[in-house]
């Protein structure tokens, strides 16, 4: 059993534990969906065009980002650097375009004290906001390194963890974009 | 000590314990086991026949560990030693077979039992029941009579052999609406309405209280629950109805300053639908109360 | 500046004064006998920052057994309270401190006391039962470590520095929220646990891929010893369970600190979703806890019967069965929240058969004793003590299993003596039974004999006396948590025996402690010389003892279930060990930098120190960077090395 | 630093996806995501029938994500990734089915006031109290 293959286990293990993190606060905002205490629901308040643009920039930065794990794969450094350089501008999109959705709910009085279900709506996708701003962090660290250090085992197994991550990533946000946005168009 | 010395003490202090329980004990009400209507009766006697089956396993158990453990301690040098022996499917087929029946058997009570004694569910009975609407406060219970329009804290009086449609909510912390005599618990929650239906079979006074931690007045949350009979029980409405106290709005809000001397009080009439607006306290701006009261339903229906 | 910290969060009453001047003195003992006998750097070098799982267990086990002194102290206060509380007397605590300390012992004897000592078991034994050297990450057992202890000084400093929470061990909205305890006692619970938990869920995927990754050439699933499965199962359980309880805790601070309306009554909240999802993690966090002492007992029972564990695939089966049911049970602790009778009963029904793997493995175990030779030292009789209690404890569970009863007796003290006789019985008594056990294995002495079976004698006999009033006080209509009762209810009594129970298993902590003292004074009469005290069965009695930081010099290999005790019978003298050169992780310090970094996070937050929040964050991801950086994390012994090291272990005179 | 070519880097247990593997998942998960965007905005479907083909939609997605980024089930054996991720599946549904079928229950049985409660048993249940 060599480390490395023991560290994409243990990590793989890890992101297990975060879908069950995930699972729980989904539960809940699955709960709390109806509660706009006398305020607005999802369909008045998303707008879908919108979230469909920041769900196609994730799924492109996931297919960048599987891109990068190939180059890394065939040792081709300067490739590896660009395609997570494309990944991490398409990260730092969609995480401003979410700011900016969460910014204009605040200002219209609908932040995350006016109802359990916004109370909700906020801690779930701000998690996967969190997530992905931790994404972007260690994109950064991990270019320096690479960078620095060129694509050694270690370096490319900590890409490897990365990419696990960033996949992972994209999957919770497929179910918030189905659970949060689209379902709450519907009027079930 | 030997070893003899060692078991006649050992057994001498189990008797004393014993005694010592039984002298505790001599005059204390076991209130669970000393039921005293219908679902307390039923619940008692689902505890001694559950106890009965564990007993199934328990014993052989003991007598088990205690059997082999003697037999087979290092000492005894005629007992059998096969130390490879680690499996036998028959034995193993009964260990899992014989709880296996058991807990079927506890499962057919378990389903009828919770369907049969739901609290939500509405006793039988020729006699019409009598609803009493019962609000959890921070130090203590307010119970409102809707039908006869009064109300009573820490003091709750019923007619015997009445079901009574208790209508459970909290403008506290969560507490446990129970009367162990009469029957099960259930939770009082603020912004919602929980059941319980509970009915005496005779007259007598038994005590209330919370089961649940509500804060710091949580161990003063207890209350008188009085059976009596029917024209007691009118007698003593009428009593209340004469009291000068009513139960509005701002009576209301004196009471549920949180307080350390809890004394029973008396009101008659006020705000009728008080129970609903406590509710509505805390169901948003929206959620302005559409349902009729049970009051008013009682008396469109007339 | 200081948020809401002010210097009335020093302010006591005389009670919690003697408790704060007692921690104080035992603090400020250690650090002057540190400072006298010049072991500050030993201290950090050797203990502190190793990354040794023994060394890491140890240090587990020490925080387990002070913080269950404390958490019995608290017993001793609250039983002291009920018996004299009745009537006009109202006793020697106030309400609001009484419920602080039956908050903080439930929670310190669940997270910090049973947690710890199994954390602990599980670091000592779990590398050497599969024949590994190390944990599969060997930092992030520190890092866990680190955070366990984070979490443990932050109940404490709770004590000193504002107070605890006075909502229950499980602190249920909407008590638990701003408007009902709009103190700091509710956050310090939520953070000590939260950090505490988060280290124990990575413990989870550490020993998880450990067991899966790391085991000897040979050990296939099935020939694992039985303790390695129960922890496996008990893994599995941390690593799908824990992630609720950070989720559900992270809810309840935001509620308590920007407003959110998760679990408030009103906006829209819903206190029930707190107590549905608690559950979810609380159910299986008490099996995470029992297995362990399960697979322990296992042990126990086929070394000290000199005899194959009975029905060995029959017990694996259990153990799984156990974990899944334990994830479908969890509405059974709120029978009485009022979901219909459908609901009530699916859960009743699979809490029920829970009892049918239970009940095998306990048929299992007196099958292993059955025609074996049984040997009666200290660990078997904490089997025995168990097989008793947890049978009894179990049997009023099954009772609770009904909802029809539970109504009946939720809430009620009959609801605490059965989890006390789950838990001590079961859980506490394996854990003690596992430290006597494998003590040898790790100090390389036994632990004096006469002693243990004094300390369990006096826990049998206090623990009974303790609980059993509790059964009858509950059926009698005595809620669990009161302060204070009336006299005319003819409680005191039962509660007075209670008290004297709580005395008789102080004195048996106090034989525990004399017995750590002189095993340690008489080490030399009780050493192990052989590596195999008890005549053991698995792959940790086949090293020396105390078992090298290296664990094994040549990793064995495996081909039997008992591998230890076959190659004893077959009397195949060893080969000429053929060494090779191994890795081991370096010491570092950083598992206490970032724990700390998260220990002043936590503080920050309790007290909304707001600017201390992100540079205590930034120090615990500046921390983690560092780290990440390091490539020379470990060093190499040659098998030259290797071989020296290991003749002068073997040749150690006896 | 050539020296890494693909048989080189150590074997990460996880398995390695190619740019036909990368493209054909990107390529479906938009085709998957459009199509579920498309129900919503053109009202194909509406109330239940919506809500079941979405999370359908979304349950193909996982799966397209799941093989074609994470390669699932195509790791070396034993395959415990697969393993693990079919344990965390069940007890994600058990915890959110339960969590669902519990809470629902919960808000049916505690209809906000007496006359709410009573009229919903009375219509759900066409009983008299």
């Amino acid at each position: 059993m060599n480390n490395s293959a023991k560290t994409v286990f243990g990590f793989w293990v890890y992101i297990m534990t975060d879908c069950v993190l995930f699972a729980s606060l989904f539960a809940t905002f699955a709960v709390l969906h109806n509660n706009t205490y006398g305020g607005e629901s999802a369909r008045e308040l998303f707008s879908l065009p919108f979230v469909l643009a920041e769900t196609l920039i994730l799924l492109t930065s996931s297919f960048t980002c599987g891109l990068a794990m190939l180059a890394a794969h065939r040792g081709d450094k300067v490739k590896v650097i660009n395609w997570f350089a494309v990944t991490f501008c398409l990260g730092i999109a969609f995480l401003s375009m979410e700011m900016i959705e969460f910014t204009k709910l605040v200002h219209e009085g609908n932040s995350w004290t006016r109802s359990g279900f916004l109370t909700s709506f906020f801690t779930l996708v701000g998690t996967h906001g969190l997530h992905i701003a931790t994404g972007l962090l260690w994109t950064v660290v991990l270019l320096v390194q690479v960078m620095r250090r060129g694509l050694t085992p270690s370096t490319v197994k900590r890409l490897t963890l990365l990419s696990l991550f960033w996949h992972f990533l994209d999957i919770v946000w497929i179910f918030i974009f189905t659970i949060v946005y689209l379902m709450g168009a519907t009027s079930v | 000590m030997n070893k003899k010395s060692k078991i006649v003490i050992f057994a001498l202090l189990s008797i004393a314990a014993l005694g010592a329980t039984v002298f505790l004990l001599r005059d204390s009400n076991i209130a669970v086991l000393d039921p005293k209507g219908v679902i307390a009766q039923k619940e008692r006697d689902l505890i001694v026949f559950t106890t009965l089956l564990g007993l199934l396993i328990v014993v052989p158990v003991f007598a088990l560990t205690f059997g082999i453990a003697w037999k087979y301690r290092e000492s005894n040098a005629k007992a059998k030693y096969t130390p490879d022996w680690d499996r036998n499917i028959l034995a193993e087929t009964i260990w899992w077979g014989i709880p296996t029946i058991i807990i079927v058997v506890l499962s057919v009570i378990t389903w009828n039992s919770s369907h049969e004694l739901d609290p939500f569910k509405h006793l039988a009975s020729d006699v019409k029941p009598i609803n009493v609407q019962v609000i959890a406060l921070e130090s203590r219970w307010l119970f409102i009579y809707p039908e006869q329009r009064i109300a009573t804290v820490n003091y709750l009086q019923f007619p015997e052999k009445t079901p009574i449609n208790f209508h459970v909510t909290a403008d506290a912390a969560m507490n446990s609406f129970w009367i162990p005599q009469l029957g099960g618990q259930i939770y009082a929650m603020a912004g919602m309405s929980t059941q319980l239906h509970l009915m005496a079979d005779e007259p007598g006074i038994f005590r209330g209280s919370s089961a649940n931690l509500s804060g710091p007045q949580f161990s003063k949350m207890s209350f008188v629950a009085k059976s009596s009979s029917e024209s007691d029980f009118r007698k003593w409405v009428n009593g209340v109805k004469q009291s000068p106290q009513q139960l509005d709005m701002n009576e209301y809000a004196k009471l549920i300053k949180s307080s350390t001397n809890n004394p029973v009080a008396y009101y008659a009439g006020g705000e009728h639908k008080l129970y609903d607006k406590v509710i509505g306290k805390y169901m948003g701006p929206e959620q302005e109360m559409q349902g009729m009261s049970m009051y008013e339903m009682d008396h469109h229906a007339n | 500046m200081l948020g809401k910290l002010g210097l009335d969060a020093f302010h006591h009453d005389i009670i919690v004064l003697g408790g704060v001047m007692t921690m104080l003195l035992a603090s400020l003992g250690i650090i002057a006998l540190l400072t006298y006998t010049k072991r500050w750097k030993w201290l950090y070098k050797n203990w502190l920052t190793s990354l040794d799982p023994k060394k890491i267990g140890v240090m587990y086990i020490i925080i387990g057994l002070v913080m269950l002194l404390r958490g019995v102290a608290d017993t001793l206060l609250l039983r002291a309270q009920q018996a004299t509380s009745v009537g006009d007397s109202t006793g020697i605590l106030t309400s609001d401190h009484f419920q602080q300390i039956f908050s903080a012992h439930g929670t310190i004897m669940i997270f910090f006391v049973a947690m710890g000592l199994m954390f602990g078991l599980i670091n000592l034994i779990v590398p050497l039962q599969i024949g590994a050297r190390d944990v599969a990450f060997p930092f992030l057992n520190s890092i866990s470590f680190w955070l366990f202890a984070a979490g443990m000084a932050l109940v404490n400093l709770s004590l000193i520095v504002g107070e605890f929470s006075a909502a229950g061990w499980l602190a249920y909205p909407p008590l638990s929220g701003l408007q009902y305890s709009p103190g700091v006692g509710v956050d310090y619970w939520i953070w000590s646990l939260q950090i505490a938990g988060v280290g124990s869920l990575l413990s989870g995927i550490n020993f998880f891929v450990t067991i899966l990754k790391m085991r000897a050439p040979g050990m296939t699933l099935m020939k694992m010893p039985m303790f390695v499965w129960s922890v496996l199962c008990s893994m599995i359980m941390v690593i799908f369970a824990f992630p609720i309880l950070t989720a559900t805790l992270a809810m309840l601070s935001l509620d308590r600190t920007i407003g959110t309306h998760f679990f408030t009554s009103d906006f829209g909240g819903n206190p029930m979703m707190y107590i549905n999802l608690i559950w979810a993690w609380g159910h299986p966090e008490v099996y995470i806890l029992v297995l362990p002492a399960f697979g322990i007992f296992s042990e126990i029972v086929a070394t000290f019967s000199r005899k194959r564990l009975f029905g060995y695939a029959s017990m694996v089966w259990a153990l799984g069965a156990i974990s899944f049911l334990s994830f479908i049970v969890w509405l059974h602790h709120f029978f009485t929240m009022g979901a219909g009778a459908d609901v009530n009963a699916f859960f009743g029904i699979m809490t029920g058969v829970i009892a049918i793997p239970t009940g095998v493995k306990i048929f299992n175990w007196l099958f292993t004793m059955f025609r074996g030779r049984i040997k009666f030292a200290t660990p078997m009789l904490w089997f025995l003590g168990f097989v008793v209690i947890f049978t009894i404890g179990g049997l009023a569970g099954v009772l609770m299993s009904v909802p029809a009863i539970d109504f009946q007796v939720h809430n009620s003290l009959f609801l605490v003596a059965h989890f006390h006789m789950m838990i001590v019985g079961g859980v506490l008594f394996g854990y003690f039974a596992g430290i006597t056990y494998w003590f040898p294995k790790i100090f390389g002495f036994a632990l004096n004999e006469r002693l243990g079976k004094y300390a369990f004698w006096s826990w049998i006999i206090g623990f009974t006396t303790a609980f059993t009033p509790l059964y009858i006080l509950g059926l009698m209509g005595a809620t669990r948590r009161l302060d204070h009762y009336d006299k005319s209810l003819g409680w005191q009594g039962l509660f007075a025996v209670a008290g004297v129970g709580v005395l008789i298993i102080l004195l048996g902590i106090g034989f525990q402690i004399l017995q750590f003292v002189v095993s340690i004074w008489q080490r030399n009469k009780n050493l192990d010389s052989t590596g195999d005290p008890w005549n053991g069965r698995t792959l940790e009695w086949s090293t020396v003892s105390p078992a090298p930081f290296y664990n094994f010099a040549v990793t064995p290999h495996v081909t039997d279930r008992d591998q230890f005790w076959a190659d004893k019978q077959a009397k195949t003298t060893a080969a000429k060990p053929h060494y090779e050169d191994i890795g081991m992780p370096k010491n570092t310090g950083m598992g206490i930098v970032i724990a700390g970094f998260a220990f002043i996070f936590g503080f920050a937050v309790i007290w909304h120190i707001i600017w201390l929040i992100p540079l205590a964050l930034f120090g615990i991801i500046a921390s983690v960077i560092i780290r990440s950086t390091d490539d020379e994390t470990e060093y190499t012994i040659t098998a030259a090395e290797l071989a020296k090291l290991d003749s002068a272990h073997k040749g150690q005179p006896a | 630093m050539n020296k890494h070519a693909p048989n080189v880097v150590p074997d990460h247990g996880a398995g390695q996806g190619t740019l036909k593997s990368y493209a054909t998942g990107f390529i479906l998960s938009v085709v998957v995501t459009l199509a579920a965007y498309s129900l919503v905005v053109h009202h194909v479907f509406t109330g239940w029938d919506l809500v079941f083909a979405l999370i359908a939609l979304a349950l193909v997605q996982l799966l397209i994500q799941l093989i074609f980024f994470l390669h699932l089930g195509n790791e070396s054996k034993p395959r415990w990734n697969l393993i693990v991720f079919s344990f965390m599946m069940v007890v994600v549904l058990i915890v959110a089915i339960g969590t669902l079928w519990i809470m629902d229950n919960l808000d049916y049985n505690h209809g906000h006031t007496p006359s709410e409660t009573d009229n919903s048993i009375i219509r759900d249940e066409l009983i008299k109290p």
